[in-house]
């Protein structure tokens, strides 16, 4: 075989092998010189199935076929006067001619599957027409909402659930903390973590604090080593005595990412 | 009845089916049209027609399009490649050449059994089928009167909405050339 | 540039318009309309209002709205009546959902961004938080300290009237079976 770069696996099937090495040899498909063919046939096969043994049965079986063919061509044929004789490719070559059909009509789907590659989609719609908002308010309660948040819980995955934890502890403590101080111009660290019974919560109540002196929005305050914290909203004048600075901390507040030098 | 009226009916009833195109975000027949909206399916179709002809005024960038007998808004392809980058999503599943041999059998002969194919294809089909059937592609439509009454198998919706045809009659045909090619001698 | 020229390009911006309004399904403001489109924000108004005559004809069943900035397509008043039936209760119903999920998600996952939301939900949020800043539920919290720095939201006094709650810390927490599913695994 001259060739051998090519693979069993390159061919969807002995028919599509067949006419493979009728294309290359540019021969006749209704007078397949059936002799060379059947030999070319059998010797890819030999070397196919020394690298590949499965999905070698139906490869065999055309071979069978094939020399079946060869042999009915070499018995002497009763030439009838009206030379009308049953030529024993006829059927092999229908089915080639069929197959070759299909496997142009498959080229012209692939080309609208390529076409398909791309979906544009449009969004699902959430505000259509106009409604009566009153009615969507109606007889909630905060169950409703913890039933809700439930709910969509259940429908995460475990890679979202583990994130939304982190965030749900720790930002909920920064809102606690905001909300005590929108009664109260200060509060002290052990009062924010009266109610905390876990060991986690210290531990977020505490990054809760970091992370709100990071952002500027608190200031700690402690008088005395080991004494208790005092928490106050963050003021500038307290901190930027000079104009220029009281600018940019303006600017910066809640969106830098520089560490607060307020001392702890 | 003046031919004014006739006209005020017409554009009303056109106006209330693109605001149910609109408002459904999905293909539509002309069944569910003409249920929705109250109007005569035998004149939904027309509406849809005048539908179609407004939309196709370059002025507009979503065109009614009708795939497997199903109505709804497009943008249209001249758009798609600006829209692409931010709308487009990728159609999974692509199928391999195997399985699009085994789907061009099945679309172009339907309907069609699992030893007809595999005596087209010359190797089994029983894996493709399956492939096929689980990618919604193709589904059983029935069953050959001959002994055994194999099953039958056919292409689906789906199979229509994935490769953008109204129906069957749509698919790519051989050019004549090739056609010939292709008959037997 | 010929008079031809122009047109053609005033059509094209107004489908890509067009286009647009119609994926997203919700209301869009001109600097997101520009900047998704590449189209300059001075020329959106001109492109808007050539849509919302377009779609003033009769034979048009949605209309062009523009409310508190944001551009929106929308079905026509007259028709409403007719729609409702089928429409009104059903987005209402699907509106609430969405707008209690919402409301839900920021109470017990404050601050939460924008987008955090909407991966949560898996849908845009836009219009949801805007409802819901406008029923005071909900506000602009602060910054997320990632680049962009998206605006976060919280809940508001007004939520924590409404719910009967003193603090935010009163809101009644997953029971054990569901809170194990927030343990670290």
């Amino acid at each position: 075989m001259e060739e051998t770069k090519f693979h069993i696996g390159e061919f969807e099937g002995p028919l599509d092998l067949l006419l493979f090495l009728i294309r290359k040899q540019e021969i006749n498909i209704y007078d397949i010189p059936i002799a060379r063919i059947t030999e070319q046939y059998l010797e890819y096969l030999a070397y196919a199935s020394k690298i590949e043994l499965d999905g070698l049965t139906e490869f065999y079986l055309m071979a069978a076929t094939l020399l079946l063919i060869k042999s009915r061509m070499l018995l002497p044929v009763e030439i009838d006067i009206d030379d009308d004789f049953d030529d024993p490719r006829q059927e092999l070559v229908e089915k080639l001619i069929e197959y070759q059909k299909f496997k142009k009509l498959s080229e012209l789907i692939a080309e609208k599957e390529n076409e398909a590659e791309w979906l544009v989609e449009r969004k699902t719609a959430q505000t259509v027409l106009p409604f009566k908002d009153e009615d969507i308010w109606e007889k909630i309660d905060v169950w409703d909402l913890l039933k809700t948040f439930s709910t969509i819980v259940s429908r995460l995955t475990p890679e979202k659930i583990i994130d939304l934890y982190e965030e749900v502890t720790i930002n909920e403590k920064v809102t606690f903390i905001r909300e005590l101080l929108e009664a109260k111009t200060d509060v002290l660290f052990t009062d924010i973590l009266k109610n905390s019974k876990s060991m986690l919560e210290v531990i977020c109540t505490f990054f809760a604090i970091l992370e709100m002196v990071k952002y500027k929005e608190i200031s700690i305050f402690q008088n005395r080593l080991f004494g208790d914290i005092r928490v106050a909203r963050y003021s500038k004048t307290l901190h930027e005595p000079d104009d220029a600075a009281d600018a940019v901390a303006a600017q910066a507040q809640g969106t830098e990412k520089e560490l607060s030098s307020d001392p702890v | 009845m003046s031919e004014k009226q006739d006209m005020d009916i017409i554009n009303k009833q056109t106006a209330l089916v693109e605001a149910v195109l609109f408002l459904e975000n999905e293909p539509l027949t002309e069944e569910f049209l003409a249920r929705v909206t109250g109007i005569p399916k035998q004149e939904i179709k027309g509406i849809l027609d005048r539908i179609k002809e407004v939309y196709e005024a370059d002025v507009h960038g979503v065109q009614l399009l009708n795939l497997a007998g199903g109505y709804f808004f497009s943008p249209k392809e001249e758009l798609l490649d600006i829209l692409r980058p931010r709308y487009g999503k990728r159609n999974e599943g692509r199928l391999s050449r195997a399985a699009l041999e085994t789907l061009a059998i099945i679309a172009y002969s339907q309907p069609i059994t699992r030893s007809e194919i595999e005596s087209i294809r010359g190797v089994g089909a029983d894996s493709m089928i399956k492939l096929l059937a689980s990618k919604n592609m193709i589904k059983e439509v029935g069953k050959k009167d001959v002994p055994g009454h194999p099953l039958q198998y056919g292409t689906t919706k789906e199979f229509l909405m994935f490769f953008k045809l109204s129906s069957i009659s749509d698919l790519p045909k051989l050019d004549e050339v090739e056609q010939e090619r292709f008959e037997l001698r």
